[in-house]
């Protein structure tokens, strides 16, 4: 079967996925105590005004009624209208997008980069010292919570040292001439990435301590295979063998953990936006929760289940991109 | 006869784990000579790879090859001295890791693993493999290596090689693999092509074509062959030289027809009998008595005297090497076995025999181990 | 007459503001993120703090709490007792888009909430009618005589034709009110003050420039400012020590040494007009009865808290009257602070084992609003509350729940809650709102029912006249500090963490702070 | 199914007596080995100590704050003076209410900073309502250790349950459940609590089934595979053509012959579980004050971070300590279980 069909098979497969993803968070947003139209009013409304808010979200029908055209909506793309902003939902959540996924995407690359070769080294010198510092790492690395890694960090790097800014995320592609004190592109790419590392490395420390665990045990799996044997047999320079015959092997339990991490990923960037004052989805998403703006709630949390169906069928098409024995129709 | 490509002297390779050291091959010796196929037979735990990969410097941590000389056409692949403290470290002589991969490892000497389905590497196309080898050992450019590996490929009988080198491993059966790595090993040229049991994992009809078809191709390059295997019957059918091990010892080494036919060990006399062979019916075959004791903890003496049936109280102290007990007129024939007192002079036949046949030989085995251990 | 002279000096004002000089940009790291700028609709603090810049009031204050026109030309004319203000508007008054600022513009600025009901409705239910007498004079008839009215005339003048185009009307409600649809306005807000809006993203930054143009005086000196939101009041400290910000707002009490103590930034602080309070549930369950409120003001120490919790971001405060009123008005603070309980434990405990109000296993209920201050007040209760033998809990809530509970009277969900209230500089955007009878269920959470502080509250309300609104409100506080439906807690400073940068920035007691005034005019280095 | 019961149950008797004393002897064999394997384990055997002690500590935590609070509604208790946090008050000091005139944000004992020098009395400082720090942490381990171990309790058997039936009726039951599950995960467990905690309040059972219930994908599919690898093996065929029911075959020999990995994953589970409510409780969304709890200390001394560090500090490293002791004793478990992925 070919990628495309593969992939059309996929998202096919997602669909119910999805549709549970509505269904829930549709209920559980809607049993969410508290009266949003109160919240969105403030105090001593005249019953015709609610009623005519009401009526503008929708509130007077039935639950049910709702449901079928929430669905509906979302079929069309459309996730409703927010409470408080009163924007479009897609709307608010296209403007939140880039640096959720600027954060999440360059916390991967973090932890991808460094946990491979940490991994690699550790595996290589299997019970040398370097291999026990690697393997501390990443177990005090698990065990860390994210926030308090971020908070620390602001400390050291944004009051005592002053290194660093804390706040503020600027993104690599704004236009210069709106930012202050940048002239150039370059300009915006140097203050991003000092804006982005502490951000980055919070977030990312911990994927990069559980891929780094992963790696090791994949990289001592592999480099004990028969066919590693056999290239040393015949001659094969050890960095060859590394970078070659084991390296793209002991990649598969990577990728497919790459796809199921994106959940404590995305839970991950909530607290960290938090933290460091980002304005993405994980912060709209807990301020949604706090002001009871419901469409806000189940959009951002429908989004964020498109990101991880989405990402998991592309850590899948990559997973039979490496290993040939996996085709189209096996993956699943 | 001129001298051995191969020249192995008291191989001692150790593994070094929590529990213990673990004498997996504690003093071997042979030698293999130009266009022959010598074996290595032995139940599993013999030690028969760990000899094979001991040759080629490829033990795997923990393991460690600790003394003894290996030399491959007058190279000092593994040579030990003793230094002034009492112990032993490699000779300068001794052929450096780049020494070894550049000049012995495929180049002279091609491995051939048991398990077709697993030395392949599963992410690359078959031909790549081929070609990578290739390319390293023959200092050949890109096109010619792939040229070679055509030819190769149809040399061992796969069909339409051109086609199917752009095939994955998964792509093909497991005899077909085995003949890819058996193409793989003769495609570098090597003097010397071990082969640790190379056709176990086969169906038999597979087998018996892929041993003919190695017979050929040995008889036309004139490579020479260690061919590790607990198969007697293969034995028969392909070596012309024969060395059976038993717990990382040496127990008998002869020509083949010697060893089916004039055998002078009570091991390899096990072996034979517990082999099915046509002329004998399922009652008469007989296996060896008890399991191979774990060689962490191997028995005092001979080796073998836990299960032996003609083992005597001067097994338990002596552990014999392997001596020539040959007739003058016949070929060098190899032993290790007391009762050969002409030539190992201790009182075997007037020492008391040790009743192995009427207990099980598990637990004679186990409380003999266990005592010799107290000693 | 003042307002014209000052106008009068606008050209002296541009020349020095001009393309000249360039007094830099300015980065003020506010507390939250606006959320939109029509000054009809907003109701945020973020919010308002950029808007007021945007746009220009009809009367702003100087230094302290006096009033001065802005787009006024000179103070009102009150007439009929107070039931009618006259407003003569500024000539020279011009919106961005270069309208003159008319009469029409200011009616629409005071009817539009009410038509609209958006949530500053509240503010001008007294009007009775706006009426333009020319297009630079406008007339507010009120429904009763209202001395305090001069309050609610700082209001934010928006251009009618700019705004009205840019919202799109719904249907009209029975009450004859409009619903809004989608208000274009509150993100492209054009007003009449020195700056020009720029650019807002949401939760990212407000962005505005000096209006070159500017009719008024002074014409600032900065160029442009930028409002980012930090929400974490040490991160905000954190922005101004590795100078990220250049202002950052309310310094929380912990880091004042930590501000005082950086090389190259400074406190900048005035007490607010702001009232911060322990309130009782006294519409059902045990607080209804006074002498438990009595009880719990004897279990625990509130100077005790304040002086561990707030200061020195805010200082203590005895009555519902912020500092600056009981001095406008001579209000008899030593009295109310004498009502004030020292903390006795065996007497709360005494008291609450021996009422027929309280069960024997209370165990009181107190709400929070997210704010660390009020937060602490309020576990502050329930350790003394404890101490006294009565469990209390205390349960914090954001914003959103905790507006909707506290004025729920709901014993089940509380039976105390600490709370604050910022208002003008007249006693009625205390009283009226705190107490008054009118305004429970809507910001009055205490259910609190007292006949005569309700008149009294009323009468100061509907009069014009000094001594009795005096006498009536120093009545209604009696009362309350009597009964105790409050137990005054603290009033905040409003305190700006300022970089060395910065000059004649100035923190203000109602506006929370002035970039540029006729005493003051920010600039940076 | 009521009228088939009996019949079957009896023949069930039998077989259920074969079966359990098979597998019972199975897992007796397999604990003991196991638990040898760990006491060779250093690594593994360090996590089970500091368990135990921070589990110690948690267990007379709640006595002194939960057991003690309940027992003190009883007359013949009351009268000992007994009351909710009794011990600490009596013995100690009150880890949730300050002393008249405690002093705030005290460094620890040897060092100072501008709230003054700290003291003995409170060894690792004060927090910032005065309160002892140390006595915090120590009433605080019981959020941790409870609601890590109750959460994935929930989740371990709700998992248990999906991915058994799941995996051992496959086909459409299998279908149904499995992308149940994947719509679970697809919904970021984070935003999945804070959901639950927004339903049903912010109390602490329902955060530990919110956290429970956002653990049940990464078991149900755990013993899914498990069964279904176990499924083949020739008892359990055994036991389908001796005609014991479904629902006994699953409960008696299908889990406890797939329940090692969903051990090891439990024991990991903790430590991601206290990671999360330690996330929770820093958003707001923890414990109630003046409850203790290390999330809430670490939530409450963002505030004070540049003047008193230490108090964030402690809590934190509470957390990770705690956190680094799961997963190494889980990582032995596994490495005890699983020889072939020992290093």
């Amino acid at each position: 079967m070919g990628i495309y069909r593969y992939t059309i098979r996929r998202l096919l497969q997602a669909i119910p996925v999805m549709l549970g993803v509505i269904t829930i968070t549709f209920f559980l947003a809607n049993a969410i105590p508290g009266d949003p139209v109160q919240i969105l009013l403030g105090p001593s409304p005249s019953q015709s005004e609610i009623a005519a808010i009401r009526a503008r979200y929708g509130l007077n029908q039935p639950l049910w009624q709702r449901y079928i055209n929430y669905v509906l909506g979302v079929l069309q793309g459309d996730l409703g209208r927010s409470i408080f902003y009163g924007e479009r939902v897609t709307a608010k959540i296209a403007e939140r997008m880039g640096p959720t996924l600027l954060l999440m995407s360059s916390s991967y690359a973090f932890a991808i980069l460094t946990a491979i070769p940490l991994g690699v080294i550790s595996a290589k010198r299997r019970n040398k010292p370097t291999d026990h510092a690697s393997r501390l790492v990443s177990l005090v690395g698990v065990s860390t919570p994210s926030f308090w890694i971020g908070l620390m960090f602001i400390l050291v790097f944004s009051f005592h040292l002053q290194v660093l800014p804390s706040t503020n995320l600027v993104m690599p592609w704004a236009n210069p001439t709106e930012i202050r004190s940048a002239a150039t592109r370059l300009d915006v790419l140097v203050m991003s990435a000092r804006h982005l590392v502490m951000p980055m490395v919070s977030l990312g420390t911990l994927q990069m301590a559980a891929l780094t665990r992963i790696e090791r045990s994949s990289m001592l799996e592999v480099l004990s295979e028969e066919y590693v044997q056999l290239a040393r047999a015949y001659g094969v320079t050890e960095s060859t063998i590394l970078r070659k015959h084991a390296f793209r092997n002991a990649q598969l339990p990577i990728i497919t953990i790459l796809g199921l991490q994106l959940t404590s990923l995305i839970g991950g960037a909530v607290l960290i936006e938090t933290v460091f004052q980002i304005n993405g989805m994980g912060k709209l998403i807990v301020n949604s929760i706090f002001r009871q703006d419901y469409p806000l709630i189940m959009g951002t949390t429908i989004v964020f289940g498109v990101v991880f169906v989405v990402g998991v069928i592309v850590t899948d098409l990559s997973y039979a991109y490496i290993d040939p024995r996996v085709t189209y129709d096996e993956v699943d | 006869m001129t001298d051995p490509i191969l020249e192995v002297r008291d191989l001692q390779t150790h593994f070094f784990t929590a529990d213990g050291v673990v004498r997996a091959v504690d003093g071997v010796s042979f030698e293999v000579y130009e266009e022959e196929i010598v074996g290595i037979v032995g139940e599993s735990g013999a030690g028969k790879s760990v000899a094979a990969a001991s040759i080629m410097r490829l033990v795997e941590d923990p393991g460690e090859v600790v003394g003894g000389e290996v030399s491959f056409k007058g190279e000092p692949i593994v040579e030990f001295e003793e230094t002034e403290a009492g112990t032993r470290r490699p000779t300068d002589a001794m052929l450096s890791n780049r020494e070894m991969r550049e000049r012995i490892r495929g180049r002279e000497i091609a491995i051939i693993f048991q398990d077709p389905m697993e030395s392949l590497n599963p992410v690359f196309t078959v031909g790549g493999q081929l070609r990578e080898f290739i390319e390293i050992n023959r200092d050949v450019g890109e096109s010619e290596a792939r040229e070679i590996a055509v030819e190769m490929l149809r040399e061992v009988g796969i069909p339409e090689p051109r086609e199917r080198l752009d095939d994955y491993p998964h792509q093909f059966s497991g005899g077909m693999r085995q003949r890819v790595l058996i193409a793989m090993a003769l495609s570098c040229e090597p003097s010397l092509i071990i082969a640790d049991e190379p056709t176990t994992a086969l169906d038999v009809t597979v087998e018996g074509q892929i041993l003919e078809q190695v017979a050929d191709l040995q008889e036309k390059y004139g490579t020479s062959f260690i061919w590790v295997t607990h198969d007697l019957g293969v034995v028969a059918e392909i070596c012309d030289r024969v060395n059976v091990m038993y717990l990382g010892q040496m127990a008998e080494q002869a020509a083949v027809d010697a060893l089916f036919h004039d055998t002078r060990h009570p091991y390899t006399d096990a072996l034979l009998d517990s082999l099915p062979r046509p002329d004998r019916t399922v009652e008469e075959l007989r296996p060896i008595a008890g399991v191979m004791p774990e060689a962490i903890n191997p028995p005092s003496g001979c080796r073998f005297h836990t299960r032996c049936p003609d083992a005597r109280e001067v097994c338990r102290q002596v552990n014999p090497d392997a001596r020539d007990v040959s007739e003058s007129d016949e070929r060098p024939h190899r032993a290790a076995c007391l009762k050969h007192e002409d030539v190992f002079h201790e009182d075997y036949w007037s020492s008391p025999p040790i009743d192995n046949e009427t207990d099980s030989g598990f637990a004679v085995g186990r409380t003999d181990a266990g005592g010799s251990g107290d000693e | 007459m003042v307002a014209l002279g000052l106008a009068g000096c606008g050209g002296d004002g541009e020349d020095g503001g001009g393309d000249g000089e360039d007094g830099g940009q300015l980065t003020f790291a506010q507390a939250k993120s606006p959320i939109e700028f029509d000054p009809v609709v907003l109701n945020d603090v973020p919010s308002a703090e950029v808007a007021m810049l945007v746009f220009d009031p009809l009367y702003g204050y100087g230094e302290g709490t006096d009033l001065v026109p802005q787009i006024a030309a000179e103070m009102p004319e009150v007439e009929r007792d107070a039931q009618r203000w006259v407003v003569p508007l500024d000539s020279d008054a011009t919106f961005q888009n270069g309208d003159k600022v008319t009469a029409e513009d200011v009616k629409h600025s005071f009817v539009a909430p009410v038509e609209e009901n958006t949530e500053n409705a509240g503010e001008f239910n007294m009007i009775d009618e706006v009426t333009v007498v020319d297009e630079e004079t406008v007339q507010f008839d009120l429904q009763f005589p209202f001395g305090a009215f001069e309050q609610y005339i700082t209001w934010e003048i928006v251009p009618k034709s700019v705004r009205t185009d840019n919202i799109t009307y719904g249907t009209e409600t029975d009450e004859g009110n409009t619903i809004v649809e989608e208000n274009d306005f509150a993100q492209n807000p054009v007003g009449a003050g020195p700056f020009q809006f720029v650019e807002f993203e949401e939760g990212n930054y407000v962005r505005l420039e000096r209006w070159d143009d500017y009719w008024g005086d002074p014409m600032p000196t900065l160029q442009e400012i930028e409002f980012r939101p930090v929400e974490e009041p040490t991160t905000r400290v954190t922005t101004l020590q590795n100078g990220e910000n250049d202002i950052v707002k309310t310094v929380p009490p912990d880091s004042y040494p930590t501000v005082e103590n950086m090389d190259d930034a400074a406190i900048e602080e005035v007490s607010g007009v702001s009232y911060f309070y322990l309130a009782f549930n006294c519409n059902e369950g045990p607080t209804t009865d006074p002498e438990v409120r009595e009880a719990v003001d004897y279990a625990f120490s509130m100077d005790n808290a304040v002086e561990q919790f707030v200061e020195p971001a805010g200082v203590r405060q005895y009555s519902p009257m912020p500092e600056v009123l009981v001095e406008d008005w001579e209000f008899p603070i030593e009295e109310w602070q004498s009502a004030h309980n020292e903390r006795d434990v065996d007497q709360a405990k005494a008291i609450l084992d021996d009422s027929d109000s309280v069960p024997d296993d209370w165990s009181p209920t107190i709400i929070v609003p997210p704010d660390d201050k009020r937060e602490q007040i309020g576990v502050s209760v329930s350790n003394g509350l404890g101490e006294a033998g009565y469990e209390a809990e205390v349960q914090r809530f954001d914003w959103g729940p905790f507006l909707e509970k506290y004025v729920s009277g709901d014993p089940g969900e509380y039976n105390m809650f600490t709370l604050g209230w910022a208002g003008s500089p007249d006693p009625d955007t205390f009283m009226y709102f705190l107490f008054s009878h009118e305004q429970i269920e809507v910001t009055n959470g205490t259910f609190f029912r007292n006949e005569e502080m309700n008149d009294a509250i009323t009468t100061a309300r509907e009069s014009n006249d000094m001594e009795t609104r005096r006498q009536a409100y120093v009545d209604a506080v009696d009362i309350i500090m009597e009964e105790k439906p409050h137990i005054p807690s603290y009033n905040l400073k409003n305190s700006f963490g300022v970089s060395d940068r910065v000059s004649d920035f100035s923190a203000h007691p109602v506006d929370q702070f002035s970039i540029v005034s006729g005493y003051n005019n920010t600039s940076v280095q | 199914m009521a009228t088939t019961g009996s019949t079957s149950d009896e023949v069930l008797d039998t077989d259920e007596g074969v079966g359990e004393a098979d597998s019972e002897i199975e897992s007796r064999v397999g604990w003991r080995y196991t638990l040898g394997q760990v006491k060779g384990d250093p690594t593994a055997l360090a996590g089970l100590v500091v368990i135990c002690f921070m589990s110690g500590l948690a267990a007379f935590a709640t006595l002194d704050a939960v057991v003690f609070d309940y027992l003190s509604e009883y007359a013949v208790f009351a009268q000992f003076g007994m009351r909710k946090y009794w011990i600490a008050e009596t013995f100690w000091i009150s880890p949730v209410k300050e002393p008249l005139g405690a002093r705030r944000l005290l460094p620890p004992a040897p060092l100072d900073n501008a709230y003054g020098q700290g003291t003995w009395d409170h060894p690792l400082g004060t927090d910032d309502r005065g309160r002892d720090i140390l006595v915090r942490l120590v009433y605080g381990s019981r959020i941790a250790i409870s609601v890590g171990a109750i959460a994935t309790v929930v989740g371990m058997v709700g998992g248990t349950v999906v991915g058994a039936v799941a995996g051992y009726y496959g086909g459409w039951v299998d279908d149904v459940l499995m992308r149940a599950v994947e719509t679970l995960y697809a919904i970021p467990f984070f935003i999945l609590v804070l959901s639950f905690i927004a339903v049903f309040g912010r109390n602490l059972a329902f955060v530990m089934v919110g956290v429970g219930i956002a653990s049940i994908p990464t078991f149900s599919r755990l013993i899914r595979s498990e069964v279904v690898s176990v499924r083949e093996e020739d008892y359990i065929e055994a036991a389908e053509a001796a005609g014991v029911r479904d629902r006994n075959i699953i409960a008696r020999h299908v889990i406890p012959n797939s329940f090692a990995p969903v051990l090891v994953q439990g024991t990991l589970q903790i430590g991601t579980a206290i990671l999360i409510v330690a996330g929770l409780s820093f958003l707001g969304f923890g414990v109630q004050p003046p409850t203790p709890s290390w999330g809430q200390m670490l939530s409450k001394s963002r505030g004070v971070m540049i003047e008193n560090v230490w108090f964030s500090i402690w809590p934190g490293l509470c957390i990770l300590v705690t956190v680094v002791a799961f997963n190494m004793f889980g990582d032995g478990l596994r490495d005890a279980l699983d020889p072939r992925l020992k290093n």
